[in-house]
């Protein structure tokens, strides 16, 4: 199950849930009911695949509050073709093995297993082909 | 607008007090604050306070255990920068003539560790998006990409700001430590190794403000501005932002805001205090504030200018890479001592004729408070 | 000083609302006051945002989700006079002429049942006497003692405020309940059973000054004061007191505060809404208010002035008997009725022709807020 | 044990240790450091025994947050002769047994016991003789 409804379709081919302003055209993540840009309330749903760019990236070494699943895991910002940059997990943990600008395909990866021995999943960036 | 002037400052140091209550610390600093400003009971006529955990009443638990209440009494909250917050309002009201005295304060005892933060959704915990020290990461290697900074600058900054550190009564780590020391510390986002990011603690801070004649320490200009949407890396911690890096930050906001009230510029600054919650925001901070031109931090750091003896000097205090940092105190503390800095206090630590200061904060919100003081 | 008028209100209803966020709620009330004071962005220069239990940068995320920041955005606590401290502040930056337009909301979404406040130390928790109901009912008995109320004047307040809620959608009880109900309801602390206690709950409101002409709602005053030291069962919640009966509490200093800045007094209020966490407290602040003499609630009360149809109607919003208690909504709540009523909008609830009220806060702390409003 | 250290002598007779400003001659309860009248650091201890007088009372009937003792349970001010009103838990949990101004006497009551077997005691006033 998505760690949150509502914030991406798991496809395949996975997307991201974004808001595009039908006044301002600016695309935001997660979809939100008035743009943050200019306060409309005219926001379109418009779902966004990649592949993007990484525009930052590091490696998180220990689990940070309410986090259950593995460490260390990658962390990063990927720029994607519609004019956002979204703050992601990367699949690649190792901070060495990314490089600035290389291309960066949206994924599903699996978090943690719930109480309910349910699959918890959440949208990640992985290097591109 | 009526001149404002600083009539006293005290703290409580920073570090970690077990045994000490967040009024205890509270009641330390704002009883040596009113002491150096010979007010007593009935001789200011607001009090704030600065705080984001120190729970209901907490401004007004110290000033009851003081035996000091009847005034309006206000608990603001504004991240790290709400010590500065609580110095907006204050200098506010004296300069508006609503007030002659307010006693201004910041207490806190942080939770050890990486702060849980009611700011993430518990989306973003579960999915790890809630790794504070990875924000700072992914902000220190933006920098690394945009300014020409290495890790060996952030080491650095960490080298400096210690020894600094070491010169202050009031600061938690009282060591030096060399540069290999700081990269040979735990990792804990590349390129933030341990060393690099100061520790949440505990302390108070106060500072008394009265309506002025100009002479002693004057409050120049206190500044709170929030972000402007669209960058990614904010404070604000947005989950998106857009294309665009000229998204002008909530530092410069208020610096510019701070810059314009005071009549003064980046030049005329003789000492600074800056937000150095990880060895990059310190350059960053360089950046957003104008002490160099965007781009120049490392060149500014290399300089030697920001250590002590340089030309500018920033965090003689050890900043809160030395002092730790209790949220709602850390803006007041960086206060306390540029006000001592420009009394000529600070004995080891000193800036020599030191007479213009600007301390500065961001965080959470985001808020970026700017305060200017001047001798 | 400049006049400071309400250019516009917005309220989220009060009650339990599990799948709507603070942000959210937040957002709701301070869309439908901007709206109402056709205020857009970069149409204030501040915003103050009332929350105890928001957590870091509350009225941030509201401005963010807006799409409306970059100007000073400041949390304040103050118990349940946070949102009296936020206008307060407000109202001062207006008058002053530092802003002409500022923003002032409160949201809050309380725990459940009884609120375990970070106000008590542990060891006064595990002796038992952290037991909030327990201080309104000595409170209650005292009241009892020295004012000739009895139970059936405690029921009676409910009576009119649950009648009165009934009218009013943003409500949470919107039933009428009979006297003998609510003494049939489950005894807390004798003497008061649960319909005499208010609930905490969630919601939200907000209210839009700026520097006006004086036409429209007028802000005449906005007082926040904190108690004096002496009284046992002060709202500071003070373990041991003075046998001293004259202790001035800090809802008559905010009152007396306000009728003196705004040159009216209790005999030319045409509405009241005031602080009725438990039926005792609404008597007990007719007293400390000055609307009726020492000892004379019972009077009052009984004569029906502060019933809707009444000379001076008391908590014609139901009060927090029928709205239940956001703590940092609640201050504003009050405020957003009278603003309506001034503005003859209230329907079946309005006190006709109504020109000038008075709200009241007053809580943990202890802070009491006051404001008068004037049309 | 007592529920917090320097509230209380156990006695007997047992004592409520207060605070007496050698400024302004106040007594307050817990002592603290500073006067909380008039701001002096002159404050001396004093053990105040009573017997009081009943001041005001009621009863809880259900347990406030942190509390793990019994319930219902007296919950009252108790006024002392130096000039002192003190709020404490009363030993009779029945309102109607009580009355405005008879006289009480300080004692120690059990609360609960704690983690370790020991049992936690705290300071409270029973109707008096
Ligand atoms: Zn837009
Ligand atoms: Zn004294």
């Amino acid at each position: 199950m998505p760690v949150r409804h509502g914030l991406f379709v798991e496809g395949p081919p996975p997307a991201l849930v974004c808001g595009r302003c039908g006044t301002c055209a600016k695309v935001h993540f997660p979809r939100a009911l008035l743009c943050p840009y200019c306060s409309a309330d005219t926001v379109d749903e418009v779902h966004v695949r990649g592949p993007g760019t990484l525009w930052a990236f590091t490696a998180v070494t220990a689990p940070p509050p309410g986090y259950a699943g593995d460490v260390p895991y990658g962390f990063g910002v990927v720029e994607l073709p519609e004019g956002v940059r979204v703050v992601a997990r990367i699949t690649e943990s190792d901070p060495a093995a990314l490089s600035l600008d290389e291309s960066m395909e949206l994924v599903v990866v699996a978090l943690h297993t719930d109480e309910l021995g349910r699959s918890v999943v959440t949208y990640a960036f992985a290097p591109g082909s | 607008m009526g001149v404002v002037e600083v009539a006293g400052v005290g703290m409580h140091p920073f570090g970690r007090h077990p045994d000490t209550s967040t009024t205890d610390m509270g009641v330390v600093a704002v009883r040596a604050a009113l002491a150096e400003a010979e007010v007593g009971r009935g001789g200011f006529q607001a009090a704030f306070c600065g705080t984001a955990y120190g729970g209901v009443a907490c401004g007004h638990k110290v000033l009851g255990a003081l035996g000091m209440t009847g005034m309006p009494i206000v608990d603001v909250e504004a991240g790290c920068a709400s010590g500065g917050a609580a110095l907006q309002l204050a200098a506010s009201a004296i300069s508006s003539g609503q007030h002659d005295c307010v006693v201004v304060f910041g207490v806190e005892k942080m939770p050890r560790g990486i702060i849980r933060s009611s700011f993430f959704d518990p989306w973003q915990e579960e999915a790890g998006l809630a790794a504070t020290p990875g924000y700072f990461a992914l902000r220190a290697m933006r920098l690394m990409h945009t300014s020409g900074v290495t890790k060996d600058h952030l080491a650095a900054v960490v080298v400096k700001n210690r020894r600094h550190g070491a010169e202050n009564p009031d600061a938690m780590f009282r060591s030096e430590v060399t540069a290999a020391e700081v990269l040979e510390s735990r990792l804990v986002c590349e390129p933030l190794h341990l060393w690099m990011l100061c520790s949440p603690n505990e302390g108070a801070a106060a500072v008394v403000l009265r309506a002025g004649t100009g002479t002693g320490v004057r409050l120049a200009s206190a500044v709170l501005r929030s972000h402007l949407p669209g960058s990614v890396l904010s404070e604000s911690t947005p989950m998106s932002g857009l294309t665009d890096d000229a998204v002008v930050p909530p530092t410069t906001l208020a610096a510019r805001d701070a810059f314009q009230e005071s009549g003064l510029g980046p030049e005329d600054l003789d000492v600074v205090e800056c937000q150095d919650t990880d060895a990059a925001r310190e350059l960053l901070s360089y950046e957003e504030l104008g002490l160099c031109p965007a781009g120049g931090s490392a060149e500014l750091l290399e300089s030697g200018a920001t250590t002590l003896g340089g030309r500018l000097p920033v965090n003689p205090s050890g900043g809160l890479l030395s002092k730790g940092e209790p949220l709602g105190a850390s803006a007041l503390g960086q206060v306390v001592e540029l006000v001592r800095q420009l009394r000529d206090e600070c004995g080891s630590r000193q800036v020599p004729g030191a007479r213009t200061a600007l301390s500065h904060t961001v965080g959470r919100g985001a808020n970026a408070g700017v305060v200017v003081l001047q001798r």
